[in-house]
């Protein structure tokens, strides 16, 4: 995807102005914010602003041109494709996280598509204490639910029961609040008030996704479309792929491309 | 005196917050009579009035001194308000019926004091009707809202509705200042009437109604009793220069 | 003559100025209106998916193409209907505590105190929710989650206080005096007057107090959507069940959806408006039916 | 005697019905204070939610201490945002600076980061600029993350000091103003409560006084008022997708400011076109009667009479609108967006404080910065609510002495 | 009859919506005269009272039939209903002063002509207030509310409201029914002085103060003008039996 080039690391070279508004995934946001905050450190004329409306919103936008581009933490459906360029800047980890006081550290993807399907209803069956499992998923539509949806193997057989939450930090949360519950949330999120469990006996860090030895994990999309794109726009995407915008994507906990 | 006193006031003053309304009142009111008062306006008849059972409890920035007997007890002492009130019934200037049906006000009274047996209550309903002349017009609209009923229709229901209360003593407010010719003469007949059985004392601004429908008359100025005395007294040879050029003003 | 009709044209161009602001309100009350029903209806005219089976459906599983919002539509009516009867007496009685019973000092505190909570975002209700609700609820409950019809009808209920109790202590406050003075002159106690005189005469305005909480009830989004579980398919069968509100379900998904699952988004939008005018309408009535007796 | 009983009981309830409002009441705002109040310090009011980032060009030169290293010490300025006790800073010549070490934590991250303690008064560092020569402002607390492209991750403050202290000339110095408050958030709230009034208390108050003093009572009337009581409970997101659908994309107004009040302003109007009814309606008849009795015309009544006394009817309408404006979320997310900034134009993003709260739980789960967002929304509303008080009492005539 | 016919209304029938309030009315009222109207409740006085100056325009129910000539002129043709108004003050039952100051309510109608001069106004406001006989109960709180006046007061405002405007004719609807012996008497007196300069029509309940203010007597009953003449001929000799019934019923 880069087609352009304006790239600049320096700021000796041609003067990038103009105002650049970016939206869509909120995952993507913490990576997002830093690199638009360093490129308009770098070009003082260029004003940056992203909102996190969600993926899809991310989609819609790039294509009717209401923003200078778009993000999405999910591949893009067929219908959605249109005349969107799409630029992979990042890819991203999703770790199952349970409570910190569960016993319970390992999980095979079996078992955790088993968990979410509901064929598997109680922690004993997996080695921890005789208690129900609270499953916790994400919203429909949801870049992190359909990653991990598909990459566990439990697409459309979620148990109806499960308790749905909006946003990574609310299924932290909830995660953090009920001893028995178990969720997803994308890698850069997991703090210490949640435990994240191995997967096949694989921890969730950076380094064993980018050596793709830990299996979950999405890409960071940024979308756009080339009959509308302006220069300001492309020349941060451009950036963006750096090593300086990739150094970003690492400070951020994100795992570059 | 032969009558048997009702009420008697001793050095009773009144302050709404500082303002002083009433005066040292003394006044004795006798059982079955008409006692009305009149003053110009401002001068303390309603709030004298609502003295009488307690009303002015509901205010919070009035303050009483001196006493008010009621039957030779101090009504503000240990009495129960509540039954002070059903023994003290009260007519407004302004005709109050509640937003209910016509039967549903009268019976409203004697329901809050416990009464529920339904024919007793359609008895006392019709009684208290026919006492205030009011049965002939309304029999057939019972269950109708009272607001439907003209003004002095109205008032006829509110002192319907205190009647059925079977007070000893009616207190009456500028009951037809509201009201046109013909209804005021309905109410003055029916006042006549209802002395025999009750304590009535009435406040109004038109002298001549004074004249004709009281036994006693008294004064009211600035929050003091001027003069207090039988009616034709009153309006033919009053003691005070002050009543009687109240009196004597063209107006009625 | 002149200056008359100068006066006259003025007045008239104001009026006009009035009509035109009267109109671009109502027209934008209006287009939202139309707005929502033009995309709520569009997937049932173009058949994209069946009506008979939107509505009776039990299940909303997007990506199988199940669109059943029956079991919603069954919690948006539980938790309202909870809420309501929670809600609407503690409302009542306190403003008839403020209104009639308080010191006016402490009448105020308290009146300001609830007008306090009405300026808290729900946000942070839900928060609220989250955080002390939910583990509540989960100690008593015999489910695994807190997350539950009860957790949200607790919340809304506690949402629609400050609405119901400021404008039912207004209406309270503005009944006459004389029919509370009338009340009294008959020997009735204060609590006999407030139960039998006072709130009658104010129940037009504790009405429209109601109709508004019920309209934030059934309306509220952003609290519920953190309490209530939000389950992708079930009628719920005890307080203890999770729900999925029709609201959340629209709030969940928009920023993500697109295409039918768009539109059937804003067809959820459709039934909540039918919903909350089908309130109106009965409310409406019954308050002209009691009043004008 | 058993209407006593039953009297006592009936008050009792009430008593109860009142206990139990109150303390959910007190209940709720201690949990927004307990678990926010931490957080709040003027750091948090008046810093950006976000660092911001500039690379400052300076000119070195070799500027003396001119205190010593005691008073050094004492410069440290106090931030509760470092959990871990700051090194004593050293004061670097070549910039006329003093840097000092600390480790910045937040509930998901912690860092080493060097923050500049104490700036000379004739330090270059105050002269700095920016690429194109504008004036940058740096200041004590801001942090130095590189300089001439040597970046610090990972030194110690004593490679940090000599690795400046060996630059000389032109520096370009990468500069990192600490975000974490919300600063920007306060501002656009406020920027969208001014806005969505203006837009939306002419046209619901003239449109209220065209729908009672104008219009003929009749159908075409009730069904409006009809209309806006329904939208009243309608979920806001519903008002969010039309203004995004609307003023966002159809009229190309962006997700912006304006597109996010335009929005709020439709939301209010029914809101104020009920209360300003309500409150016209109960302007005695015998006003207006008297009024035009006296001559003037029908505009001269409405205004010198009628709107007079319905001043705190409106007021209460104005009080409404504002909490709503204040406490929305769903609709400005999809209208004005999430960016925590000082909108530049009425087409620029920014979110207001509850979008934040609402963002930072839901995407962070951070219920103490949201709760401390609470705290200050909280505070506004008061503020706001005593200020329309005040604007209300001067206007009302009707109830003055 | 030598004096300058100021209304005449020719079969005058009004309808509030399906009931007829008023039936076909024919009166004529003549210049610098005090006219009175008198009639039981609901019998349509302050309803024709309020045509006079197109009061009744106020309310959508009401459909009017017949002629009003004002000076030769027909106020529902092509009349300015404004200056109309300006010409026809109007005094209602229930003192109506707005919620400003004493000067403030004065000024309204002068001001509302688009008059600014502040000595002008000035002026004005005493000449009226004075001529109200208000003057020097109120000359030192001319900012003070309105509200604060007594009753009496209040209504004595609103005439001198009405005279600053100097209108040709004053309507005034029973501007003394809510005021005390003094109070009317003041305001009694007043009317009497202004017949100088003024044409007055009022309506009122009193017998008494028709007989004692009025040149000319209205009686209305169920919306027809039964008789309509000199004052002491209605109060002396009626006509109509119904009038005399009314007039010797012994109330007042
Ligand atoms: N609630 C109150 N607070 C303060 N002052 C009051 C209150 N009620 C009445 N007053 C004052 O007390 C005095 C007596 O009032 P009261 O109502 O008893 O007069 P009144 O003789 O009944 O007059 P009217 O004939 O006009 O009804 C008046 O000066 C009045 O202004
Ligand atoms: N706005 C209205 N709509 C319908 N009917 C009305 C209206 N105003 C008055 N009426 C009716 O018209 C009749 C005449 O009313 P009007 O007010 O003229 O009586 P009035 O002679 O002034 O009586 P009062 O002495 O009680 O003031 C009454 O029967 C009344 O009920
Ligand atoms: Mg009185
Ligand atoms: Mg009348
Ligand atoms: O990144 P998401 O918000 O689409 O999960």
């Amino acid at each position: 995807g880069c087609g352009s080039s304006g790239s600049s690391t320096t700021t000796s070279s041609a003067k990038i102005s103009g105002e650049i508004n970016g939206g869509g995934s909120t995952s993507v946001q913490k990576v997002i914010d830093a690199a638009g905050s360093e490129f308009s450190a770098l070009n003082p004329d260029v004003k940056f602003t992203y909102s996190g409306t969600g993926s899809s919103d991310g989609i819609k936008g790039a294509t009717a041109g209401t923003y200078s581009f778009g993000c999405a933490s999910r591949d893009l459906k067929a219908e959605e494709k249109a005349n969107l360029t799409e630029l992979v800047f990042a890819y991203d980890g999703i770790a199952v996280v349970v409570n910190p006081a569960n016993t319970v550290s390992n999980l095979t993807k079996d078992q955790i598509a088993k968990i979410y399907m509901g064929e598997i209803t109680n922690w004993s069956e997996v080695g921890g204490a005789d208690a129900p499992i609270v499953v916790v998923s994400r919203e429909d539509g949801s870049g992190t639910r359909s990653a991990t949806e598909e990459l566990i193997g439990f697409a459309e057989k979620l148990k109806p029961d499960a308790t749905i939450k909006e946003g990574n930090g609310n299924v932290q949360t909830t995660i953090a609040g009920n001893q028995n519950s178990i969720g997803y949330v994308s890698l850069t999120f997991v703090d210490k008030t949640v435990k994240a469990v191995d997967v096949d006996g694989v921890k969730a860090t950076v380094d064993n996704v980018k050596n793709k030895s830990y299996a979950i994990s999405r890409p960071f999309l940024a979308l756009y479309d080339k009959s509308k794109v302006d220069d300001a726009t492309l020349a941060f995407l451009d950036f963006l792929m750096t090593d300086d915008g990739q150094a970003i994507v690492q400070k951020e906990g994100a795992i570059t491309v | 005196m032969d009558k048997k006193i009702k009420f008697n006031t001793k050095n009773l003053d009144l302050f709404y917050g500082d303002f002083q309304a009433l005066k040292s009142i003394n006044m004795e009111i006798c059982e079955k009579e008409v006692t009305a008062f009149i003053g110009p306006s401002g001068c303390g008849k309603s709030t004298f009035l609502r003295c009488l059972n307690r009303m002015n409890d509901l205010i919070d920035s009035v303050k009483i001194k001196g006493e008010i007997l009621f039957d030779g007890n101090d009504i503000n002492g240990d009495i129960d308000v509540i039954s002070l009130r059903t023994r003290v019934g009260m007519v407004f200037q302004k005709p109050n019926p509640f937003p209910m049906s016509i039967y549903e006000n009268i019976a409203y009274g004697p329901k809050c004091q416990g009464m529920k047996d339904k024919t007793v209550l359609d008895t006392l309903v019709k009684e208290s009707l026919v006492k205030a002349a009011l049965w002939d017009e309304v029999k057939d609209r019972l269950n109708k809202s009272a607001l439907g009923l003209s003004g002095g229709q109205q008032q006829r229901l509110c002192i319907a509705r205190t009647i059925a209360m079977n007070p000893e003593v009616i207190l009456m407010d500028e009951p037809t200042s509201a009201l046109d010719p013909i209804a005021t003469a309905k109410i003055e007949d029916l006042m006549s009437s209802l002395k025999q059985d009750y304590t009535i004392i009435i406040v109004t601004h038109s002298m001549q109604q004074a004249g004709r429908i009281s036994d006693k008359t008294a004064f009211f100025l600035m929050g003091e009793v001027i003069e207090f005395n039988e009616t034709p007294v009153i309006f033919t040879n009053p003691n005070d220069k002050r009543t009687e050029d109240y009196i004597t003003g063209r107006f009625g | 003559m002149q200056a008359i009709k100068r006066k006259k044209q003025k007045e008239k161009i104001i009026e006009n100025f009035f009509f035109i602001c009267a109109f671009v309100a109502v027209a934008s009350v209006l287009a939202i209106t139309v707005f929502v029903f033009y995309n709520g209806v569009k997937p049932f005219i173009s058949n994209s998916y069946s009506l008979f089976e939107f509505l009776t459906g039990v299940e909303w599983r997007p990506g199988s193409n199940l669109y059943g919002i029956f079991y919603m539509i069954m919690g948006s009516i539980y938790a309202t209907v909870g809420a309501i009867l929670i809600g609407v007496p503690v409302a009542i009685l306190t403003a008839v505590y403020i209104a009639e019973m308080a010191g006016s000092t402490f009448g105020k505190i308290i009146r300001f105190a609830v007008e306090l909570l009405a300026g808290i975002p729900s946000v942070l209700y839900g928060v609220f929710g989250l955080g002390i609700i939910v583990p509540y609820v989960l100690k008593i409950s015999p489910m695994a989650q807190g997350e539950s019809l009860l957790a949200t009808i607790l919340v809304l209920a506690i949402m629609i206080l400050p609405t119901v109790v400021s404008i039912s202590e207004t209406s309270i406050s503005v009944v006459p005096r004389e029919y509370r003075e009338g009340s009294y002159a008959l020997g009735a106690s204060k609590i006999q007057t407030i139960f039998k005189v006072v709130l009658p005469a104010a129940r037009s305005g504790i009405m429209t107090g109601v109709i508004l909480g019920i309209g934030r009830a059934i309306g509220e989004t952003m609290a519920v959507m953190l309490v209530c579980g939000n389950p992708i398919a079930g009628i719920p069968t005890s307080i203890f069940d999770q729900i999925r509100p029709l609201t959340t379900n629209i709030a969940l998904e928009m920023g993500y959806a697109s295409g039918v699952h768009q539109e059937l988004l804003y067809s959820t939008g459709v039934v909540l408006f039918v919903f909350i005018m089908i309130i109106n309408f009965v409310v409406n009535k019954l308050v002209k039916a009691k009043v004008g007796s | 005697m058993s209407r006593r009983v039953s009297d006592l009981f009936i008050k009792a309830i009430i008593y109860l019905a009142t206990g139990i409002t109150l303390s959910v009441l007190i209940f709720i705002i201690g949990f927004i204070f307990v678990k926010g109040i931490g957080l709040i310090n003027w750091d948090f009011l008046s810093r950006d939610f976000n660092d911001s980032v500039a690379y400052a060009f300076v000119e070195s030169s070799d500027v003396p201490l001119s205190i010593d290293q005691n008073t050094l010490n004492d410069k440290i300025p106090y931030d509760n945002r470092y959990e871990t006790a700051l090194t004593k800073p050293s004061y670097v010549k070549n910039i006329g600076a003093a840097i000092a070490q600390v480790t910045f934590k937040n509930h998901s991250t912690e860092k080493q980061q060097f923050v500049i303690t104490y700036i000379e008064a004739d330090s270059p560092l105050l002269k700095a600029v920016d690429s194109n020569g504008t004036k940058l402002k740096v200041g004590t607390d801001y942090v130095i993350e590189s300089i001439n492209g040597n970046d610090f991750t990972d030194m110690s403050l004593a490679e940090v000091v000599s690795t400046i202290g060996n630059q000389s000339g032109k520096l370009k110095i990468k500069i990192v103003q600490p975000g974490g408050g919300i600063k920007s958030n306060i501002i656009t709230t406020l920027y969208m409560v001014l806005l969505s009034l203006v837009i939306a208390l002419p046209l619901g108050i003239f449109g209220a006084i065209y729908l009672t003093e104008y219009a003929k009572p009749g159908k075409m009337v009730n069904v409006i008022r009809f209309a806006a009581e329904c939208l009243a409970g309608i979920p806001s997101i519903i008002f969010g997708l039309f203004g995004m659908a609307f003023f966002v994309v159809a009229l190309n107004f962006q997700i912006s400011l304006i597109s996010g009040s335009l929005t709020v302003a439709i939301i209010l109007l029914p809101v104020i076109i009920r209360s300003t009814e309500e409150a016209l309606k109960t302007v005695p008849m015998i006003f207006r009667e008297g009024s035009l009795a006296l001559g003037a015309t029908k505009l001269q009544t409405i205004f010198k009479v009628v709107l007079p006394c319905a001043v705190p009817g409106i007021a209460t309408a104005v009080l409404l609108s504002i909490g709503r404006v204040v406490g929305e979320s769903a609709a400005l997310l999809l209208t004005a967006g999430t960016a925590a900034q000082i909108p530049g134009t009425l087409f620029s993003p920014g979110s207001t404080l509850t979008v934040q709260a609402y963002y930072v739980a839901k995407e962070e789960g951070n219920i103490e910065l949201a709760c401390a967002i609470g705290i200050v929304i909280i505070v506004i509303v008061i503020v706001l609510n005593i200020l329309s008080r005040i604007a209300s009492d001067k206007l009302d005539v009707f109830n003055k002495k």
